[in-house]
């Protein structure tokens, strides 16, 4: 099974969490945004109670939660925007 | 022109770059950091954006925007970093030869940036800091 | 402070005049010198006014207006004599703690100026000269 | 029957058609608001077609067109506003 390259940038409190602006991820095909979340909250005891993923952007675009990842991906989980 | 700066916003270099001689009416609002929220003292907020996503979320609200009031001039700038009470994190202008399409124009940007656009903000008061919209959400 | 004026007006000063720490919001409105009207060109406008009267007229609509959105802070000047086309007749900034009141403030106040306050405008074009709203009212 | 003197005052496009900023009008007691209109429509034939007086004044407050003047009062007559 061939794995992908996906970079994971990290955002305002998800940034403070996982105490870095971006990590790269090695996945293995077929893997959802949802499933990188799922990942995350086993990581992070701050993101335990969080069952369901932010907002999610892909290659700076609003994506599903259940989209597939492809290799050279940009995913960012978006914590509720508060601009303005 | 950038959405996004990391300098103070001048509106009136905003209204000028708008402004046609066809136009009877601006309307602009500016967001200010103000010294309360949710019954707590604020002294501070840090900005914090998705920059490219923030550009190109604001670029297209403007252009829905401006196909839902053809006869609509806008104009945004978000700033972001470190700012105090009373400096301003927005303006928006919205240009019209109408006003009411001029208000109307405003108040839907101000409202879609609020839903869509990937900004932050993290409130510095005397009791602490916080991630506004995060705490309470799962 | 007086709500007509002779002079330019400057609509950075009559924020500067309104705002409060605790607001979070303001929205200014200008209207504008601008080139058309009804199809025809327009080159300037006379400003003519009930002086005292306009003043009260203006001073019961701000009352009220703030009646009806206390946390609202309300600033209006009018400009009177002869414009040209891209200068500000009016500026009306309402500030809030919370952008809604201040949207909503700031444009009952200009459909109320228009409605009642003793002023005038004579527009010149190519074609002439003639008060706005009176031919074929009879 | 006593008089009074009522102040007339002329704005905007009523006083281009009055060549004047104001008169002093000598009126007898009972005259009215309207009373004052039709007498200037008689005079004025810019005016001849208005049957309806615009919008009325008296002492810088709005006032309807039946009301009787009172000695020293300020009148006018407000043409249709265009401020803003």
């Amino acid at each position: 099974m061939r794995t992908m390259k996906v970079r994971l940038l990290f955002f305002a409190v998800l940034r403070d969490i996982a105490g870095a602006d971006a990590r790269e991820l090695a996945l293995s095909e077929g893997t959802t945004a949802r499933d990188v979340w799922q990942s995350l909250r086993a990581q992070y005891a701050k993101l335990t109670d969080y069952t369901q993923p932010p907002m999610i952007a892909i290659n700076e675009t609003y994506a599903a939660p259940e989209t597939v990842l492809r290799d050279g991906d940009e995913l960012a989980f978006i914590p509720p925007v508060a601009g303005g | 022109m950038p959405y996004l700066t990391d300098e103070v916003i001048d509106p009136h270099a905003l209204v000028q770059r708008v402004m046609r001689e066809s136009d009877g009416a601006y309307v602009l609002f500016e967001g200010v950091v103000r010294n309360h929220h949710d019954g707590k003292a604020v002294q501070s907020i840090l900005y914090d954006a998705y920059r490219p996503m923030a550009e190109k979320e604001m670029e297209l609200i403007v252009r829905d925007i401006e196909s839902q009031y053809p006869d609509v001039a806008l104009a945004v700038v978000h700033r972001l970093g470190q700012l105090v009470v009373g400096e301003s994190s927005i303006a928006i202008v919205a240009a019209s030869p109408h006003r009411r399409e001029a208000f109307e124009a405003c108040r839907m940007m101000i409202d879609r940036i609020k839903e869509t656009v990937p900004i932050w903000k993290k409130e510095r008061g005397p009791d602490g800091e916080e991630w506004v919209g995060w705490q309470g959400r799962c």
